[in-house]
């Protein structure tokens, strides 16, 4: 029953959410269904280690042969938990931001993770088809809503973007539901279909592209930091901490257990292309001024190694990848904040016009080193250990690949430190020559941030066992 | 035992946690006590490991798993030997001393900010105590990164000047190069043999082939090169000086620096086996000595003085690592911790008095002015200078020595390197304390003695320096006097029994040791006549010129590495991404735009050409279909 | 005769009408082009039934094969009327507004 | 050359040069005129064909009927050589001629070589099927009465659908609706 | 047969109607009355209760498929008539004569979904286009419906002439007007009769004519715009998913003819229509001729339904005809009440009517193919029975890409309602007519989550 409660909570209370005229209470109905959800996926990870079924399965339908199936492995429980973690903490953080039509905004952000908790929840194919676009579409009309002035051209480049790749994704779903024996969209016999491999390879891009345009892969990301940018932070946090997510998962359940040959086949591009787009957001980033489109590429960089070590195909890159899935949401969501809490006072995101911030914001500033210590992968923070297991796991598969991705560790000291830098440190600038200490939700969130990211940086080893079964379920179908 | 050794490492974070979130709350004098005390806490437990080892050899304390996958198992855990314990005594020890000095020295500052000093003091003990209590490479790599972080904390310290902070972003960046081989050295190791733990890995050793250990070796060399800053990776540490002086003292000179040293001697094994990578070890070493010396001769800033004396001493233990004298190396650093610490804040006592003045031609003089630190100083510079028989002398000459064994070209080359050092340490120290002041008149009305918390240290040190040379007395003085080697024996035992121990006739080493005495003294008294009575400074031409910029090196790597990076950042920022990946996309959508607009001109509303065109596409129609199979089998060709 | 030259002839028709739809911009007459269109099929058929009624007539001498080819036209002829009251209609509409047949008289509707 | 074949071809010729002049010629009257020559001369041809029924009906409903309405709507628009619209370009002309005579070409070429239009005759000869002439009863108006009232009694009532719609529609749209 | 038979009666009832009662607001009521009549009989029909046997002569053949979707028809029709019957008052002073056309159109449909004969399919295509003429010019004084009166009524009869020469050599080939009757008389090397090849050509030409399929669509966007806007919707909906069912009935039975040429001209003419239709749709400014172009677009997916000719693709064209004609009858129900038909004229519609604005979206996500909506369903099937055909990949491919274009003026529709700054003027909202939108929204949506709800009547 967890399953469905997971989906099926922000489902309604997003629905109810329309009605809700008042401000206030919008946020309040928002937050407070979002800490159900959270609860109860707290709960489902307690009750997974007593290894009780998390699986629901109902008729949907039968002519077709696809079912409402869905279930919790271990991936499922961590990205489920980071989804649920993710929107509280969200609206917390953007409590004190005032939207137009409130009622609507937090609607269609709880539609946002719903969709978002099934494609992390379906066993079905067709079902994940669903959700992958259910989510999809209240992303897109928040971020064209409530964005920047360019917001409505831009959100819809990323509309159409994912959108091609989606219905790319769904010829290759109709070609594989044809080659499954009894014709039914279920994921075993997804993943028992055999292809030649002329299909495989065929099927495996048609599938890959759309997942790589979500991830987003080097040449497929130019929606992405347009769009962060333009998006409400609110949204864009969702976006880059769960959604993003959305396209790795998606190639650790439906890609790399279904066309086993082809990924051996085309790892080596894929990882090149990934570590290519490392360097290059890398670079990118360095010379941002803009606070948003600098955490934009930087997390380009971390997605990208991300993509690579689960092409490298081997246990502890994919555990690494599966935590690192996690943390990776939680790190980028309190940069996210900090932006937000300084965009919303200074009105600007140019680090030319910030600078010095520490003597006003200490609190602000401590918390934000912790968060830009984390997207270094320092250690002792929880991204070190994600991405010491990855690079283990692309060191496996070849060294060279390793150092030139390992540059990127460097390059993303460069230009984190920058950004702490220009905004924190200096010579106050005469827009932060008034200013005082954040807002103290906006702390209390980071802070939380702070020590969930401390924890799971001094004590992995939980997660880290909760990725087992996942792990050793895809590392059975290769090869 | 496992909860004491835990300690160690707690108690200094403890103080970080204190003095970090009551930063507000706390007075000077408490955090400083806080800060200062728990330093002691940790050095009198360390005492207490210290004998424990030494009794009855080492421990290793298990904690829990820190990451356990299948590939490998790495726990949390803390290995007490007598390499560990050594070090353990030098950071607590000399650590507490810099503490207690850095109450007074910074006591100008804000309470919050004093607080926020000890607390990043106390963080960085508590990093450094992880790097070198852990029992295999990954805890040592996260102290390793914890103390890039503090040091990078602690230079950027007065985080409102820019330049301060682009130093500090410059050291964090430059260690990262260093731990980026580092960490691919973890993972090499883990791969090959499923444990990062040194006991493990040391005893599966004849797993790894040549390539493989050379290979290995390098990468974790190359980590070295970063923290110890040995060339190429040297030029954060003299910006590094942009910290406060007692910072300089205990990171950039007596500790952090040193851990490259600790993890070579610590693997040491691996690098016996690696002849290769130790032949580059001690090359690298002796090289940077050279260059760093050349530079130390023509600085004018008191502490950027001292910070190439530290580098050229870093590249004498390296020097020492490389030809196998693993004693002597760790015997280096034991003694550099001492005087070089010693001179920091000694010259921390001068800044102090000088009101922030760093430039030693705008001093002079302060012989009389503050006796203590004077005396101090000079001691500590006769050490480092290698004049018999303070600490320094022996140290040094033991890594001589043994450069000596494995290649005397090396010999030679560093007793050069010991010259200059003997020459710009009283250059400094003259231009500094004797002839007549050259500052203005209101800083020579100030100049006063240091506080007891500043002189106190001093003292402290000066005696260590003086004296802390009788834990390694040669062989050719006594036999087996060394007790440092016994002590260190376990460590190295393995190493020794590859390295054929093939000791000079006392004669020569008598002979040597002479005339490297006598040289040193010459070149002090003719320091000492040059610049004991200099009044004014030309400008610098020709060679001195070239050393004054630091061989421009800076430079040079700026032109070579930074300026093209930043502008092939821009080319992707603005050029690449905007025309070619998102010009891509755009395009698409721009030509359907144009196509679109073409397109719809066709339907131009006039019945006439409507039904034309209808006309002409049924007779095509007609056509494929009459001659479907011709066009059938086309298309099946086709694809 | 040859059921060729029928074909023929029936073609040549249609595509007289054709070429006169094609190039006239009287209405009334391009719609009078339709209609020879229109006759050119009749006849066709017609030839078709009497093909078709002497193939069959050669097994069968009572038979009425061919014969729902000439019912066809019958029923082409039906629609023609019905069409070109309502054709007309629309022709004599416009005029009334325009005053003018000319079929690329009103051309506001394009691209 | 056999009687037939005379009426035949001069049927035909008739057809062909009047359905030509049908487009040659300026004055819209003109044209309608030609246009009824073209009517009389197929129905000569299904009196060839003996349909006389199809050619009765061909003169009364077209040639009588639907042609003088055209002539009426003329007349009612005084339609003559001077109000002909003028197509501006030769090129429309001449891309209209050149499509319809590809169309025709392709047509014809496509049926001379259709094989449902031959038969063996005589010694396994190929020889082409005859549109039976001057013969066959089928055409006599009581066989079609039978017919079309028995098997197409369907579609002969819902014809009547047909013209409702048609004569509505008229009424739509004829109907001056006064305001 | 009831469909015929009381459509044709329903049209006569309307024509007395029209000069015994005087009350415009009447006719409107009996109009829906009768439509519900229909859709019962025809429903009493399809579960296999006829009123009275008429003897056909196998001139129509019954099955289920026709008469499925001469239910779709009728219901899509009563939709359209509640929606829109008011607008239909507004057009010329004889409402009860358009019902009348209205009434006969649908004859013509249930004729043309159950045709045995070339015959009744020619007479089922001219009793639907005679009426469309004149709906078409029903709107006198305007001249844009003038002019799209005449080109659609010249160009129509042009394919009609079109379609009787196609028929005449057919029947020369074959000596029968049967759909399923093959060529008589073959010898020889060919494959296939030429004859009937040339013939079928000329046919297919003039139905992809009313289907306004490229490259013979030209009169569509002229038309569907020129036409009162109330009749566009009825035509682009309704009447065009009638022909495409004769389409299908005649070609299942006659493309087997046809070779494997066959596959590669519609694949030509499919390619040809997406790009048409998509691409020329971007530029518009007004939404009426975006929608027209927009249903050209999407007959480009239903030809589909003719490429690959499996149970999949009838069933999915069953679907496609419901979703497309639900959403597109919803989307002109809304653009009737706008004043202005530009893209312009939409911006803001969300602040002003927001529930307008909100089902309006939902009409055009089914018509984009977005999941949760009708319109995924119909893409889908069309989709699927491609790959279950496992030929022509590269065609759905193309497809797919089109469909995602098309999201662009789709949504520009929805930017302009939702993001965009403005203050629209409609024509004043019934509750009743909001109420009703809402419904059809529903049950788009409805059939977007349980698709089985309608394909089940398939399966009894």
């Amino acid at each position: 029953m967890i399953p469905v409660l997971l989906i099926l909570i922000p489902l309604l209370s997003g629905l109810i959410s329309f009605f809700i005229k008042d401000p206030k209470a919008a946020k309040g109905w928002a937050l407070l269904s979002s800490l159900v959800t959270l609860a109860i996926s707290v709960a489902g990870i307690f009750i997974y280690n007593q290894a009780v079924n998390l699986h629901y399965d109902a008729s949907w339908l039968p002519t077709l042969g696809a079912r409402f199936t869905i279930g919790l492995d271990g991936m499922g429980q961590i990205l489920c938990l980071l989804n649920a973690v993710a929107m509280p903490l969200i609206f917390a953080a953007t409590y004190r931001n005032h939207y137009q039509n409130p009622g609507a905004f937090y609607a269609l952000m709880l539609l946002t993770q719903a969709g978002m908790m099934g494609v992390f929840l379906s066993y079905d194919l067709l079902l994940f088809y669903f959700f992958w676009e259910l989510a999809l579409i209240p992303a897109y009309f928040l971020c064209s809503q409530w964005g920047g002035e360019k917001r409505i051209a831009v959100t819809f480049k990323f509309f159409v973007y994912t959108f091609v790749g989606s219905l790319l994704m769904l010829i290759g779903i109709l070609y594989l539901y044809y080659k499954t024996p009894e014709q039914s969209f279920a994921l075993q016999a997804i993943y028992n279909v055999s292809l030649t491999s002329g299909q495989e390879s065929f099927i495996f891009w048609l599938f890959f592209i759309a997942f790589a345009i979500k991830m987003p892969i080097f040449p497929f990301h130019t929606w992405q930091p347009d769009t962060y940018e333009q998006s409400p932070t609110a949204t864009t946090m969702v976006l880059s901490g769960v959604m993003v997510k959305m396209g790795i998962f998606a190639v650790l359940r439906w890609l790399i257990p279904v066309f086993p040959n082809a990924v051996d086949q085309f790892s080596q591009i894929i990882i090149i292309l990934s570590v290519i787009g490392m360097l290059y957001a890398s670079l990118i980033a360095i010379r941002q001024d803009d606070m948003k489109r600098l955490i934009a590429y930087s997390s380009i960089a971390h997605i990208g190694l991300m993509c690579a070590a689960i092409f490298a195909q081997n246990k502890v890159g994919l555990q690494g990848v599966m935590i690192q899935m996690f943390n990776h949401g939680i790190n980028v969501i309190g940069l996210w904040i900090v932006a937000d809490a300084i965009e919303n006072k200074f009105g600007t995101r140019k680090f030319s016009q910030l600078g010095g911030l520490a003597q006003k914001a200490p609190v602000l500033a401590i918390l934000f080193v912790v968060m830009a210590l984390a997207n270094v992968a320092l250690p002792l923070t929880n991204a070190f250990v994600g991405e010491f297991l990855m690079f283990n796991g692309l060191f496996q598969y070849d060294i060279w690949t390793t150092a030139v991705a390992g540059i990127s560790i460097i390059l993303a000291a460069v230009y984190t430190l920058n950004m702490v830098q220009k905004i924190f440190y200096g010579e106050v600038s005469t827009l932060t020559a008034q200013a005082d200490e954040a807002k103290t939700n906006t702390q209390y969130t980071l802070i939380i941030l702070a020590i969930v990211i401390i924890v799971l940086g001094i004590y992995p080893q939980p997660m880290i066992r909760l990725t087992e079964d996942s792990v050793n379920a895809i590392i059975a179908t290769i090869k | 035992m496992n909860n004491l050794i835990l300690l160690v490492p707690l108690l200094p974070f403890i103080g970080f946690l204190i003095n970090g979130l009551f930063r507000k709350s706390l007075s000077r004098s408490m955090s400083g006590i806080i800060g200062s005390g728990v330093i002691l806490a940790a050095f009198a437990i360390s005492v207490v490991l210290f004998l424990h080892v030494k009794n009855n050899g080492g421990i290793v304390a298990n904690y829990f798993d820190f990451i356990n996958v299948e590939a490998f198992r790495i726990p949390f855990a803390f290995q007490i030997d007598q390499l560990s314990s050594l070090f353990l005594l030098i950071i607590t020890g000399i650590g507490f001393l810099i503490h207690v000095y850095s109450t007074a020295y910074m006591h100008e500052e804000k309470p919050e900010h004093f607080a926020r000093y000890f607390a990043y003091l106390n963080l960085f003990v508590f990093s450094m105590l992880l790097l070198v209590m852990g029992a295999n490479f990954v805890i040592m790599f996260i102290g390793w990164e914890g103390v890039g972080l503090c040091s990078y904390l602690l230079i950027g310290y007065w985080f409102k000047n820019n330049n301060y902070n682009y130093a500090a972003k410059k050291a964090f960046v430059m260690n990262r190069i260093g731990d980026l081989g580092f960490l691919l050295a973890i993972f090499w190791i883990l791969a090959k043999v499923g444990t990062a733990t040194y006991v493990d890995v040391f005893a599966a050793i004849d797993q790894f082939s040549a390539t493989e250990l050379t290979g290995i070796t390098m990468l974790l060399f190359v980590g070295a090169m970063g923290k110890s800053a040995q060339l190429p990776l040297y030029t954060w540490l003299p910006d590094a000086m942009a910290g406060p002086t007692p910072v300089s003292a205990l990171i950039h000179a007596a500790t952090m620096v040193t851990a490259g040293i600790y993890m070579i001697a610590r693997s040491n094994i691996m690098y016996t086996i690696a002849p290769y990578t130790s032949e580059i070890v001690a090359i690298v070493g002796l090289a940077t000595a050279i260059f760093a010396a050349t530079i130390a001769l023509k600085q004018n800033d008191i502490k950027k003085v001292l910070a190439y004396s530290t580098v050229s001493q870093l590249g004498y233990m390296f020097l020492g690592l490389g030809v196998g004298a693993y004693t002597g190396a760790v015997f280096h650093v034991m003694t550099h911790a001492f005087f070089k610490a010693l001179l920091f804040l000694g010259a921390g006592s001068v800044i102090h008095a000088m009101h922030h003045e760093q430039d030693i031609r705008n001093m002079g003089g302060l012989k009389k002015h503050m006796p203590i630190t004077h005396i101090t100083f000079l001691l500590g510079c006769l050490a480092i200078a290698g004049v018999p028989p303070f600490s320094g002398f022996f140290s040094k000459d033991e890594i001589l020595v043994g450069a000596y064994n494995s290649n005397p070209l090396f010999y030679y080359i560093g007793v050069a390197g010991a010259l200059m050092t003997a020459f710009y340490m009283f250059r400094l120290y003259a231009l500094t304390f004797l002839g007549k002041f050259r500052g203005t008149h209101e800083q020579q009305h100030h100049l006063h003695e240091s506080p007891s918390a500043i002189t106190i240290p001093l003292i402290v040190l000066a005696i260590l320096s003086v004296v802390g040379g009788f834990l390694g007395i040669p062989a050719i003085f006594s036999e087996n006097a060394h007790m440092l080697e016994n002590f260190l024996d376990p460590i190295f035992a393995a190493s020794n029994e590859y390295t054929t121990a093939h000791h000079l006739e006392h004669s020569t080493e008598w002979i040597m040791m002479g005339a490297v005495t006598l040289l040193i003294f010459i070149v002090i008294a003719f320091a000492w006549k040059k610049y004991s009575r200099r009044e004014r400074f030309e400008k610098n031409t020709g060679i001195g010129k070239v050393l004054e910029n630091k061989w421009y090196v800076d430079e040079l790597y700026d032109s070579i590495i930074v300026k093209p990076l930043h502008a092939i950042g821009g080319f992707f920022k603005d050029v690449f991404e905007k025309s070619v990946v998102d010009g891509a996309v755009n395009g698409v959508g721009r030509m359907i735009q144009y196509s679109s607009r073409q397109v719809r001109l066709i339907q131009n509303g006039q019945v006439g050409s409507y039904i034309l065109v209808m006309v002409l596409s049924l007779i095509v129609i007609i056509l494929i279909l009459r001659e479907q199979t011709v066009i059938v089998s086309a298309l099946r060709s086709l694809f | 005769m040859p059921i060729h030259y029928y074909i023929i002839l029936a073609a040549t028709l249609f595509c007289i009408g054709v070429v006169g739809v094609l190039t006239r911009r009287n209405a009334i007459i391009v719609f009078m082009c339709v209609e020879l269109m229109l006759n050119a099929v009749n006849l066709l058929l017609v030839a078709f039934s009497k093909m078709h009624y002497g193939s069959a007539l050669a097994t069968n001498a009572a038979t009425t094969a061919g014969i729902d080819g000439q019912i066809f036209v019958f029923f082409i002829m039906v629609v023609a009327a019905a069409e070109v009251s309502v054709g007309l209609a629309i022709i004599v509409m416009m005029y009334r507004n325009v005053h003018s047949v000319d079929i690329n008289f009103l051309n506001r509707l394009k691209n | 050359m056999s009687i037939t074949e005379i009426v035949f071809w001069f049927l035909s010729g008739l057809a062909l040069i009047s359905a030509i002049m049908v487009l040659l010629s300026k004055n819209p009257v003109h044209s309608v005129l030609w246009l009824i020559t073209v009517f009389f001369a197929i129905s000569g041809h299904y009196i060839l064909l003996n349909a006389q029924f199809l050619a009765i009906v061909n003169l009364i409903v077209y040639a009588g009927a639907i042609m003088v309405l055209f002539l009426f709507v003329i007349m009612l628009m005084n339609q003559n050589a001077e109000t002909e619209p003028r197509s501006k370009s030769i090129w429309i002309k001449l891309a209209g001629a050149i499509s319809g005579g590809s169309l025709l070409i392709v047509v014809v070429a496509a049926i001379r070589e259709s094989t449902n239009l031959v038969m063996r005759g005589q010694g396994d000869a190929i020889v082409p099927k005859e549109a039976l002439v001057r013969t066959g009863d089928i055409g006599l108006i009581e066989n079609l009465g039978k017919v079309l009232f028995t098997d197409y009694v369907v579609p002969f009532e819902i014809s009547s659908v047909l013209f409702l719609s048609a004569m509505v529609g008229a009424v739509i749209i004829g109907k001056k609706d006064q305001n | 047969m009831n469909t015929i038979l009381f459509s044709a009666l329903l049209g006569v009832v309307m024509m007395f109607s029209s000069f015994l009662v005087k009350k415009v607001t009447a006719y409107r009521y009996i109009a829906v009355a009768g439509l519900l009549f229909l859709l019962i009989m025809n429903i009493a029909e399809t579960s296999g209760y006829h009123l009275l046997h008429i003897n056909t002569r196998d001139m129509l053949r019954f099955d289920k498929f026709g008469l499925f979707f001469n239910t779709i028809a009728i219901a899509s029709t009563l939709i359209y008539v509640l929606l829109s019957g008011k607008d239909i008052e507004y057009v010329g002073k004889n409402t009860a004569d358009l019902y009348v056309l209205i009434f006969f159109v649908l004859c013509g449909i249930g004729i043309i979904s159950s045709f045995n004969t070339l015959l009744m399919l020619f007479l089922g295509v001219e009793i639907i286009s005679i009426p469309l003429y004149i709906l078409t010019g029903s709107d006198k004084r305007n001249l844009k419906s003038n002019e799209a009166a005449l080109k659609y009524f010249l160009m129509g009869s042009f394919s009609t002439g079109i379609m009787l020469m196609g028929i005449a050599l057919l029947y020369g080939a074959t000596g029968s007007f049967v759909i399923d009757i093959k060529p008589v008389g073959m010898f020889g090397p060919l494959p296939v009769s030429v004859m009937e090849i040339i013939g079928l050509s000329f046919i297919l030409v003039s139905m992809a004519f009313k289907v306004s399929a490229a490259p013979f669509h030209f009169w569509t966007p002229d038309v569907y715009d020129g036409a009162p806007s109330v009749f566009t919707s009825f035509m682009a909906t309704i009447v065009k998913a009638a022909i495409f069912i004769g389409f299908i009935k005649l070609f299942e039975a006659k493309a087997p003819d046809l070779g494997e040429g066959w596959q590669v001209v519609i694949a030509l003419i499919i390619v040809s229509t997406l790009f048409v239709g998509n691409i020329t749709a971007i530029f518009q400014q007004s939404v009426k001729r975006m929608l027209a172009y927009s249903s050209i677009a999407q007959a480009g997916f239903m030809m589909f339904a003719l490429y690959t000719q499996n149970e999949m693709s009838k069933e999915g064209i069953i679907l496609y005809a419901f979703a497309y004609s639900l959403a597109t009858i919803g989307i002109f129900a809304i653009l009737i009440k706008m004043k202005d038909l530009t893209f312009e004229g939409y911006n803001g519609l969300a602040k002003t009517q927001p529930v307008l604005a909100a089902v309006n979206t939902v009409f055009l996500f089914s018509l984009v193919g977005i999941p949760l909506t009708a319109g995924f369903w119909a893409k889908y099937f069309m989709l699927a029975s491609v790959v279950k055909a496992q030929s022509g990949l590269w065609l759905v491919i193309i497809a797919v890409i089109f469909a995602a274009i098309s999201a662009y003026y789709y949504f520009r529709v929805i930017q302009a309602m939702y993001f965009k700054e403005g203050n629209p003027e409609t024509a004043e909202i019934r509750p009743s007519f909001r109420f009703g939108l809402i419904i059809l929204a529903a049950l788009i949506i409805l059939i977007g989550i349980m698709p089985n709800l309608l394909l089940n009547w398939l399966y009894f």
